[in-house]
């Protein structure tokens, strides 16, 4: 009796050979006893939809139905450790039973869960995140210090930069230019003698700042007869003589 | 925290999240132990148990989730469209099934059950949230290992892995009655 | 239906709906008369308001609606957003010690005292809201100035940088060198 059987309605070839075998109402391990074999091959190469991609682990499973349905008329030749290809199948036949089983278990399950209803989340606006920090300790912070007084002391040009106090800098770019404009209200001035006598490296770096800002400004213009000479600081733009 | 005053906050909490929320999640708010917000969770529990109610606290895996006793169910859908769990495919409660009761698993030892590819149905399950992936079993290609998440529990309504019934007996060859009928 | 039952009901219907819900509708829906359901709805409330809640029936005209406690959104919001636990790593808390004994101070201070780069612990500093950006040296490359902020004297529980703890004595090898004691 020809069987019509689309493939697609099973979920692969173990699914198909126990629809066979319910059908046939045998036990699956009188599978190569009944027909299922030739009516496995007659649905699969029968089948309407058949399409390689999905086809292809029916057709695995035709080959190794007729693997071992001709071994059987072969005089036995198996080795003893070798597994027997007809009992590997059955168990996993078992065993797929099972779990198509117990799905319907889970079915059930899910069914009645679907009795319960939750609801959904409020929208809540959130606050900006706060942030902790971990381990942040006052004796976490010496311990740093420590660290660091330990470490080889390297080259310090600014001893006036102490850790011991917290101190505004000495010197500010506007005072600069006020006491720079003192001295300009007198006249020409060389460079050099704006500073005083031994200069900090803070001391000099914020007078040039503040020259450079008054020569920006036009308050004041420098001129040097030649290089490497003093520099002359006069008040006032620069007068063009029309020189290019 | 006073254990009355957790099982309060809990409720709140359960209450404006609607979804599960994670039992660490809610220690860490109420800066109490895990423990402690456990033991409040079913305090909370037992007594939304002792006299019937509308709603339950019910606790799947590691979350804990507010929602309604299924036998009011009618009353809500004749009034609301209530968000519906959906149901699987036979093929996604198969694979599930394999990952359920032998997880860990690989993707080769679902396929070696249900002898098709499943790529496609894990895939889904992993979207769904149903299953996890929970590290690698160290044999050749390091193969991901799937199990069953506190979603999963969630969704079939049980509180705990091992409430799934065992699975069917495997021998009793069943004459009279064919599988498919 | 029994007011006991009605109750339960509501309460299923209040809490998947989330919003207020009409009583009008909600007797439609459990075949009660609008009476019934109004004091099954007064039970209810009462229920809920006998012992401490976190969650009350309230309410609003014609409408019911199930809600949160004020007194417990501040659990509500810790959990949606939990507070950001982190450390400093032992560069960082070099970088803010310096900062916070020497304040204001440019990354080159701070770089002559440690002896290596500190940009990237300045800018976690910065990151975590330990210290800030208070204007630039008029020097050179007007670099900026770090000093300590309001968070960090929060986090130590002082009102001022003064109170900071005086640096430890130490007799100093040099007079010029006042390292770090």
């Amino acid at each position: 009796m020809p069987i019509y059987i689309q493939l697609k309605q099973f979920d692969g070839p173990l699914d198909l050979l126990l629809h066979l075998i319910g059908r046939a109402k045998i036990d699956i391990k009188d599978i190569f006893v009944h027909e299922i074999t030739e009516q496995f091959i007659a649905a699969v190469s029968s089948a309407p939809d058949f399409d390689m991609e999905e086809a292809s682990e029916f057709i695995a499973m035709a080959a190794l139905l007729v693997e071992i349905k001709s071994r059987s008329l072969l005089p036995k030749q198996q080795a003893e450790d070798e597994e027997d290809p007809e009992q590997l199948l059955i168990d996993r036949l078992t065993a797929y039973r099972q779990f198509k089983e117990s799905t319907a278990n889970m079915a059930e399950f899910e069914k009645s869960a679907r009795q319960t209803f939750g609801k959904l989340p409020e929208e809540i606006p959130l606050p900006p995140p706060t942030l902790e920090i971990d381990g942040l300790t006052i004796e976490m912070l010496w311990e740093a210090l420590l660290r660091l007084a330990e470490r080889e002391p390297r080259e310090r040009h600014e001893a006036d930069l102490s850790l011991r106090d917290i101190r505004r800098d000495h010197y500010t770019v506007e005072n600069c230019i006020r006491s720079i404009r003192e001295h300009l209200k007198k006249g020409p001035v060389p460079f050099d003698e704006l500073f005083g006598g031994k200069p900090s490296r803070q001391e000099a770096v914020t007078l040039f700042i503040a020259l450079l800002e008054l020569l920006k400004r036009g308050k004041a213009h420098v001129s040097q007869s030649k290089t490497f000479d003093r520099i002359i600081l006069h008040p006032g733009r620069r007068k063009h003589s029309g020189n290019p | 925290m006073e254990i009355r005053e957790a099982c309060r906050a809990i409720e709140a909490i359960l209450f404006v999240s609607g979804d599960a929320v994670e039992i660490r999640d809610i220690a860490q708010a109420l800066e109490i132990t895990e423990m402690e917000a456990l033991s409040a969770a079913d305090a909370l529990q037992k007594e939304y148990d002792g006299v019937p109610r509308g709603i339950r606290v019910s606790r799947y895996g590691e979350h804990l989730k507010l929602e309604t006793r299924a036998e009011y169910a009618p009353y809500v859908e004749r009034l609301l469209q209530p968000v519906q769990r959906q149901s699987l495919s036979q093929a996604a409660m198969e694979t599930l099934a394999v990952i359920a009761y032998r997880q860990p698993v690989t993707r080769l030892d679902i396929e070696e059950v249900r002898g098709v590819k499943c790529d496609y149905s894990i895939q889904s399950l992993l979207n769904k949230g149903l299953v996890k992936n929970v590290g690698r079993r160290e044999t050749l290609g390091r193969p991901y290992l799937y199990a069953t998440t506190d979603f999963f529990l969630e969704h079939f309504g049980i509180a705990d892995i091992r409430e799934l019934p065992p699975l069917p007996e495997m021998d009793p060859p069943q004459e009279e009655e064919p599988l498919i009928p």
